[in-house]
């Protein structure tokens, strides 16, 4: 039986005006459990938090009602009262006879009747109250990057430059991700490189920074500020230190029919390579698959001739462990695959190419050093067809995606423009449902595409791109505005196509306890308040893994998701919300239930020895709660059958006696 | 002995409950089950209820009474209790012979005054069973189906029921009744207890060897070994105890409606986990110790306190209704030969 | 069958595949039989497999399986679903069963036997598509059509869904009509229904037979069985506590039945609790798509799932009689 | 006596309040007009209960010759105990009873020399009987008391022990507690070791009651001096719902502890399935 | 002598999300919007925190009416949480229907932290339609009934 102190406040006339609060005070002095009942003007005035402390102490109070305004405003207000007066702030409750009484009933009978039953409902669940500690968790200091590309590296400076040590993890050989594919960038037409590898530089000269390239992640453990990763280094086949990144073991290669997926396959490249000249790290690879060495066992050349001696063909993938306090996912996108969209002969013609592949074609480094040739023959292509929203808003389709790709209008209107400005003897056609625009100097420079350059904007789609015996390309498509179907022989037929989250995407959201829409983007913990944060506590996301993004945007989300990792890293622990769930142990089934409904990933199963009614011990499966990671929604305590998982704070027996008091 | 003619029934109900609430067993959606008699209700043919006559003098749930607390005091305010006359009517020799056994419990010094009460207000009619089933086993319990017992026995051929006043209050009830009711011979009813001995004598479940289930027995028979192979399949549910007519065991619990305290009892089963858990521990912890209690109990216990009458009367409901048809039956086969 | 499964029985644990063997002892009368724990050759002389085993051995497996070695387990395809279900949940070990998958036509229902006015019965033999039953009032002869189990006339699936053997044919899901009963309640006006539930639920003694058998609840420690949780009871006071019990066991187990029908089996009262169940999967079907539990072990289930354009609960308002 | 006034409780008042050890506390319970709410003999128990909260089976620890007040020590162990804990004098509560059978004080008992025996809150049964067989001295022969606890704290009833039952003729008090403390200058060890070192005359009867395994020790310590079963008497607790044998759950076999015991004579024990 | 016939108040319970609905019953507290004082509001974290289990006791104990506010789909302060409410509220409520239980008497709506007025109007739509429908009789509980 708690010792219990009522306080109704009068708020002036706000409560006073319209409830006997005297009468309240009066009617809930007879309830159980109740010491003291009492009113003031103004509770959480000075003089009125000082009466409360005063009855705390005088009564030996164990628990407090205060019926005044919405605990949303002043709940912080008397905890803090409380706990100055050493009660602990989880023994108080609030009535809220003002926002939710006084200030809606006009008539004091009515109104007095509700305050009472309101400081009922209080008092039956302060009996229930228990003292609260919340719980600190220390946080690493460092913190872990998923993905090299322009978001991960922005990201990872940022970071670095708040003085918190970053790793960051790359798949590929090198970091740069899409953006260093890219030829020009929209609307100011920057060469991308130049602004990407400066970039690439500093993030692998960053003393605070680490970069583990061609690696993945294995395995993630632990919760906020401690999170316990396990990283799978790839073998390259090349010790990374001894390698200088000559180039003499790629040039030597015997094997170099691979094709290169740096150029997206336009080219070949090597079986030890290296992506691009200006790769980070800037270390050969040796492919197993195509090396000869490693397939037949003879050949051997490239460590004949590596002066370094970083060749080991014997070297075995090896993981490392480390620990972080936050991870930031910047896993970044892919074109879709286009095999479900055969009516543009994607397949059936080296002369319909996607953007990014069109990219490569205009890209100085690329497979034709920067001249505009079609694939097949390698002669310049007179009329360019370009379509838009390739596989991107296909709403009910089985195929493509139902989402905007958001940046296709614009590099679309870029390679156009290029296209126009470098071959001013090429017609260009872009097919298109709408032209999205919406960003800065977006759609001048678009309107700079039609207008200047002369790009012949269509709306409309392509039904099909047919391949002629004479190598050009048929465009049959239907101009919606005028009306009239139209036939295009094109030499080269552009695709933008939707893009999608990487693959390695789903995997780790698994891994992280992260969740992911129905397309594979993470989501963000609020789509409007915290769109950086995943609602899984201390990941982060930056970039395309959490929706399509053009270039400034994703850095500005890397830089959000930067600030918000050094918001948690400046921290040397974490306090816990103590509202938070718990499984009894003993009557918990471990049958996932509650882990399945968590959109934090707070809960976890292990397997423990007790000792069972019937004197014998047995292994059971049972859940537990991280209170670190756990933000107290109550999902968990309704998925739970036997009921072992309950709340804090708003347990199952508090709230029904809330429920009995108000019923009765 | 009177009779009444069958498709005259109706008349005889009237006129019984025409002074006290009548009840009889009444065909429900799945088998039959005791219902208030009112104009229209067909008596069930069938040899059985689902649950037994027993929720007439120990109901299910029961009010004890009521408390007022405010403050540091507490008012105690004593239930009403049923005033009204009842009779229950086709309740058969087995169910009749469990009120003599739970009499043994409630009636015996202190007197239950909740059951005193009810079964100072009931009259029992009994039936003769014509057509018994071979889940009943009676006969080993010296129970015969054809002298039924109860205040009024009744028995039934094709077209006639005879009845008998065993009681006073049986000779009052026939009274109350007797303008429907025709006079009729002492032996009218000899026809259909002969009958109904021959098919007795041919029911499966006979001669029980009961033999081991003595107090001198006690430690051996707890002490078996069989136990745990009997108990294995035994869900620990609570249906051999509620549908027994003979199980009594109850639990007090306090219920807050908001306005006061309602202190109740209600059946319970010692089959429950929960039956015997206390703030210090539980001493029946699995199921097999509380298997074992249940069958200890009918067999050997209750008998060790009430001159070797065993707390059944082989109504064969457990038999019928036994999730995984494990009874008391195959409990007294495994362990009547086993020991000695 | 009873043979070959006894033989092969016989072998795995002579093999020492197992240790265990779960299947059906033979019973007093001819449809009584026990489920049981066989652990030599000896004990499985009592064993038996016939129209009566109507069992669902799978939540025996709970336990069984936190025992030392495997244990060897004759499922029915019904059954299958329920150990499917059971090993998502981590309640069973699946490593720790070896399953025998046995083929099923459908079991026979003794109470339906009894409901056609066949009294004291001594004896049940199968012959052809026929039960020759001798009584204490002579010998007669029943269709087993006409006194198939009601889960088995709308059989659901005959396919066994998990298993290391079969013995016998297995079977296909079948597009059964099981939800017809559903159907025909929420066609009734909202008064009929409760009347309807009013005179079924009224029956309840609560002897929780129905939650012992169901292999969904297989918790620690039920809620109603736990003072802490401020709903337990043993026996209901109040006519309203059979709604609660009733309504909570079901939404408990929503999204996780398997509708095997055990509990409509063992209700002494004879409530068609499964109605409940099958509320609730038609539920799911209807307003989620499709989903049968027991079918894989990896699935979500439907109440630990969402999509963004789920239906709102008005939609209760729209669809069947108010 | 009818169940009418058995199942049916009285009303007591909380006169009293006590803090004996950290979890026990004595409340002393009279009548609301003062006086006791009923009779007992000693080592008969009686149901308490607060309303809503639940009943339980108590001990009376006080004795019959009491006439003013009964007593009850309660150590917190559950639900309904936690909330008698908090009770305030004044606050009313509920009581039936007595019941059970008691200790044979006015037949086996007289004229013997007694050994009491008892650990932890163990005492409170045997209160009743010390005091009943102070109270009438004459009877009685020799009264040792073995008395033992975890801790100096954990001795319930420590002051009248010491301020009067150890400066009372013809009485010898041993204590003992568990581990050795600071401020604590009397025997160290475990009750059934200690009552063996004592080696009491095997003509006496023997009164245990304590923790299951202290009277399993000191019982087969008892019986190693030479002494026999049916000199040693001890009492026991079950769950129990009705107090009256009718509710069906405490019974040991065919003995309901609620009617039949709870005071049992220890060779009776032996006839009984080992079952509590 | 004419009998006044005492007017049919039903108590309604309304399980709040606290980010969300809680926060719009405040606003129209703010805004002195009207509804009716039978409306007693529990304050819980989400509406995935609403138990069937307390929806129940509320009608056992004497509620007339059940009515669960969270945020908008898609505006879950814990993201997902009124997602599986919804799931859950929609099979419990149409289970009550199955069982015969009237419509009217549960209702799940979504109500933000701006929609003080939308909160008054709900409530007062419900406390009207569950006062159409008169006192709860089909999950009542007769001891806890005022006597």
């Amino acid at each position: 039986m708690q010792r219990i102190g009522v306080f109704v406040c009068w708020c002036g006339s706000n409560i006073a005006g319209t409830v006997d609060v005297h009468k309240v005070a009066e009617a809930l002095k007879s309830e159980p459990g109740v010491v003291i009942a009492t009113q003031y003007q103004y509770m959480c005035s000075e003089a009125g938090q000082t009466l409360i402390k005063d009855a705390i102490r005088d009564h030996k109070l164990t628990g407090i009602v205060v019926c005044s305004c919405s605990p949303r405003m002043h709940e912080a207000t008397f905890r803090k009262t409380a706990a100055a007066a050493g009660l602990n702030p989880y023994m108080v409750e609030i009535a809220n006879i003002r926002e939710q009484c006084s200030w809606i009933h006009k008539d004091m009978e009515v109104g007095t009747e509700k305050a009472i039953i309101l400081g009922r409902a209080a008092i039956a669940k302060v009996h229930l109250n228990a003292p609260l500690v919340a719980g600190e968790s220390p946080v690493v200091k460092r913190a872990l990057v998923i993905g090299g590309g322009i978001a991960g590296i922005q990201t990872a400076l940022d970071i670095a430059d708040a003085g918190f040590p970053v790793d960051i993890v790359e798949t590929k050989p090198t970091i740069g991700g899409k953006m260093a594919q890219i030829d020009k960038t929209f609307p100011t037409l920057d060469c991308a490189a130049c602004i990407l590898t400066p970039k690439m530089v500093d993030a692998a000269q960053h003393d605070k920074i680490n970069i583990y390239a061609y690696s993945e992640v294995a395995e993630v453990k632990g919760f906020v500020g401690n999170f316990s990763v396990k990283i799978k280094q790839k073998a390259r086949m090349v010790d990374p230190v001894k390698c200088t990144g000559c180039g003499l073991c790629v040039e030597k290669c015997p094997m170099k029919k691979v094709p290169n997926e740096f150029n997206l396959g336009m080219d070949k490249r090597s079986a030890i390579y290296i992506p691009f000249a200006q790769a980070v790290p800037k270390v050969a690879t040796i492919d197993p698959t195509a090396c000869l060495k490693m397939k037949t066992g003879k050949c051997g050349l490239c460590a004949t001739v590596c002066e370094a001696g970083a060749i080991d063909y014997t070297q075995q993938d090896s993981f490392i462990e480390e620990k972080y306090g936050a991870i930031v996912v910047a896993t970044g996108y892919n074109p879709i695959n286009l095999d479900q969209f055969d009516e543009f002969a994607y397949n059936q013609s080296p002369d319909v190419v996607t953007s990014l592949e069109f990219e490569r074609l205009t890209n100085a480094a690329g497979p034709t050093a920067g001249t505009l040739l079609r694939p097949s023959d390698g002669k310049h292509p007179h009329t360019l067809v370009f379509v838009q929203c390739v596989g991107s808003r296909c709403d009910g389709a089985e195929k493509g995606k139902s989402y905007c790709s958001k940046i296709c209008c614009m590099y679309t209107a870029k390679h156009a423009m290029l296209c126009r400005e470098k071959y001013p003897d090429t017609e260009v056609y872009v097919f298109y449902i709408d032209v999205r625009t919406p960003g800065k100097n977006f759609d001048e420079f678009y309107r700079r595409a039609v207008e200047e350059y002369g790009v012949k904007y269509i709306k409309g789609m392509v039904g099909k791109v047919a391949p002629q015996a004479d190598g050009s390309l048929l465009v049959q498509a239907s101009d919606l505005i005028e009306g009239e179907q139209l036939k295009i022989k094109a030499d080269m037929v552009v695709l933008a196509a939707a893009i999608e989250p990487d693959q390695s995407a789903r995997p780790l959201a698994t891994m992280l306890t992260a969740s992911m829409d129905t397309n594979d983007f993470f989501t963000e913990a609020h789509p409007k308040l915290r769109p950086v944060e995943s609602p899984t506590a201390g990941v982060f996301l930056s970039g395309c893994c959490q929706g399509p993004k053009d270039i400034p945007e994703t850095v500005s989300q890397a830089s959000g998701a930067a600030a918000k990792v050094i918001g948690l890293l400046v921290k040397d622990s974490l306090t816990c919300n103590p509202c938070v769930a718990h499984s009894d142990e003993l009557m918990c089934n471990g049958c996932s239930a509650c882990e399945k409904v968590c959109p934090y990933g707070a809960i976890t199963y292990q397997d423990k020895e007790f000792r069972m009614p019937d004197r014998t011990t047995a292994i059971r499966r049972v859940a537990s709660v991280n209170p670190a990671v756990c933000q107290g929604c109550g999902a968990c305590t309704v998925a739970c059958p036997s009921g072992a998982m309950d709340l804090n704070g708003f347990s199952n027996s508090q709230i029904m006696a809330e429920v009995d008091a108000i019923c009765k | 002995m009177k009779q009444i003619k069958l498709d005259s029934i109706q008349s005889l109900f009237k006129a019984l409950s025409a002074t006290r609430t009548l009840y009889l067993p009444v065909d429900t959606p799945a088998g039959a089950d005791f219902k208030k008699y009112e104009d229209g209700v067909l008596w069930s043919g069938a040899l059985n209820t689902n649950r037994s006559a027993k929720d007439f003098f120990f109901p299910q749930t029961e009010n004890m009474m009521d408390f007022k607390v405010e403050g540091k005091t507490i008012e105690i305010i004593e239930p009403i209790r049923p005033d009204e006359d009842f009779v229950v009517f086709g309740v058969r020799a087995c169910d009749a012979r469990s009120f003599e056994l739970l009499d043994k419990v409630f009636l015996c010094d202190p007197v239950d005054t909740y059951y005193k009460n009810r079964r100072e207000h009931g009259v029992i009619v009994t039936v003769c069973c014509n057509k018994p089933a071979e889940t009943c086993f009676c006969t080993n319990f010296g129970i015969d189906p054809t002298a039924p017992g109860g205040d009024v026995a009744c028995w039934q051929d094709a077209d006639t029921l005879y009845l008998q006043a065993n009681t006073e209050a049986g000779e009052a009830l026939l009274q109350s009744a007797a303008d429907v009711l025709a006079e009729a011979d002492d032996s009218a009813a000899d026809g259909v207890k002969e009958t109904v001995k021959a098919i007795m004598a041919k029911l499966p479940i006979q001669n029980l060897d009961l033999s081991a289930f003595t107090e001198d027995n006690l430690l051996n028979l707890f002490g078996s070994e069989q136990w745990k192979k009997l108990s294995e399949a035994c869900l620990g549910c609570g249906t051999c105890t509620f549908v027994c007519p003979t199980c009594q065991c109850y639990d007090i619990k306090d219920f807050d409606t908001g306005h006061g305290i309602q202190r109740f009892r209600c059946w319970d089963s010692c089959m429950y986990s929960e039956f015997t858990r206390c703030a210090h521990g539980n001493p029946r912890l699995s199921q097999v110790e509380r298997f074992r209690q249940r069958f200890m109990h009918k067999l050997v216990y209750f008998p060790a306190n009430n001159n070797g009458d065993f707390s059944c009367v082989g109504c064969g409901r457990c038999l019928a209704k036994c999730p995984i048809s494990m009874n008391i039956v195959k409990v007294i086969k495994a362990l009547g030969g086993a020991n000695e | 069958m009873q043979e070959a499964m006894m033989r092969r029985a016989k072998e795995l644990l002579a093999d020492g595949t197992v240790n265990r063997v779960l299947g059906w002892q033979k019973g007093e009368f001819a449809y009584d039989h026990t489920p049981a724990v066989f652990d030599s050759a000896d004990q499985l002389e009592q064993f038996v497999y016939d129209d009566f085993t109507a069992a669902n051995l799978s939540k025996y497996l709970v336990k069984e399986t936190k025992q030392e070695g495997k244990i060897l387990a004759f499922l029915k395809p019904c059954d299958t679903y329920s150990l499917n279900q059971l090993t998502k949940e981590h309640r069973v070990n699946r490593d720790k069963v070896y399953v025998v998958g046995i083929g099923c036509e459908g079991k026979a229902d003794v109470e339906k036997i009894k409901a056609l006015g066949i009294d004291g019965i001594l004896g049940i033999k199968a012959e052809g598509d026929n039960f020759v039953v001798e009584t204490l009032y002579g010998n007669q002869t029943v269709a087993k059509t006409d006194v198939l189990a009601e889960r088995c006339v709308v059989c659901k699936s005959r396919k066994l869904m998990t298993y290391d053997e079969i013995l016998g044919e297995d079977g296909e899901v079948i597009n059964s009509n099981r939800f017809d009963m559903v159907e025909k309640l929420e066609n009734m006006t909202a008064d009929e229904r409760f009347a309807f539930w009013q005179n079924e639920l009224s029956r309840c003694i609560r002897c929780n037979a129905c939650r012992n058998v169901c292999p969904a609840c297989t918790c620690e420690k039920c809620v109603f069985d736990n003072v802490n949780s401020g709903i337990a009871n043993t026996a209901a006071a109040d006519s309203f506590e059979e709604k609660m019990f009733h309504v909570i066991r079901a939404f408990h187990v929503a999204g996780r039945c398997t509708d095997c029908g055990e509990c409509s089996r063992v209700c002494p009262q004879g409530i068609p609790l499964h109605l409940l169940n099958r509320k609730f999967i038609k539920d799911i079907n209807e307003l989620y798509g499709e989903y049968q539990a027991g079918e894989d072990t990896d699935s979500k289930g439907p109440l630990t799932n969402f999509t963004y354009d789920d239906c709102e609960p008005s939609i209760v308002h729209e669809r069947g009689v108010e | 006596m009818n169940v009418q006034e058995t199942l049916i409780p009285k009303l007591g008042v909380v006169t009293d309040v006590r803090i004996d050890t950290p979890d026990v506390k004595t409340f002393r319970v009279n009548a609301l007009d003062g006086g006791k709410v009923f009779d007992h003999m000693p080592g008969q128990c009686a149901m308490l209960s607060i309303p809503g909260v639940g009943e339980a089976m108590f001990s009376i620890t006080s004795s019959p010759t009491n006439t003013e007040f009964m007593e009850f020590s309660i150590k917190k162990c559950g639900c309904l105990t936690n909330w008698l804990h908090q009770m305030e004098v004044g606050q009313q509560i509920t009581i039936r009873g007595p019941y059970g059978n008691g200790f044979p004080v006015d037949t086996e008992f007289k004229g013997k020399d007694l050994v009491f025996v008892a650990g932890g809150i163990g005492l409170a049964p045997l209160r009743s009987v010390i005091n009943y067989v102070r109270d009438n001295r004459a009877d009685y022969g020799t009264v040792d008391i073995v008395y033992g606890s975890r801790s100096m704290d954990d001795l319930v009833d420590y002051k009248e022990i010491i301020d009067e039952w150890c400066k009372e003729e013809g009485i010898n008090v041993y204590l003992t507690i568990d581990r050795e403390q600071e401020g604590w200058d009397g025997h160290v060890g475990f009750v059934p070791n200690y009552v063996k070192e004592l080696g009491f005359d095997t003509n006496k009867t023997v009164i245990i009651c304590g923790p299951p395994i202290m009277i399993k020790f000191t019982l087969a310590g008892l019986i190693e001096l030479g002494f026999d079963k049916t000199q040693v008497y001890t009492t026991m607790e079950l769950k129990m719902k009705c107090g009256v044998g009718k509710c069906g759950r405490c019974n040991i076999g065919a003995k309901y502890v609620c009617k039949d015991g709870p005071v049992f004579r220890c060779d009776q024990l032996d006839e009984m399935p080992n079952e509590y | 002598m004419q009998v006044e016939k005492k007017e049919f108040k039903p108590t309604i319970v309304a399980f709040c999300c606290n980010w969300c609905s809680y926060a719009g019953a405040d606003l129209s507290g703010t805004n002195r919007l009207n509804y009716p004082a039978n409306v007693k509001i529990i304050r819980v974290p989400c509406s995935c925190r609403v138990n069937p289990m307390f929806v129940l006791r509320a009608f056992q104990r004497g509620a007339d009416g059940v009515i669960i506010c969270g945020c908008h789909p898609g505006d879950c302060h814990y993201t997902t949480g009124n997602y599986y409410a919804r799931r859950r509220m929609t099979l419990l409520f149409s289970m009550l229907d199955f069982l015969g239980i009237e419509r009217d008497r549960t209702r799940l709506e979504w109500v933000s932290a701006a929609e003080g007025a939308k909160f008054a109007k709900t409530m007062n739509e419900f406390v009207e339609a569950v006062t159409k429908l008169g006192e709860n009789k089909r999950l009542e509980d007769l001891r806890c009934k005022k006597q």
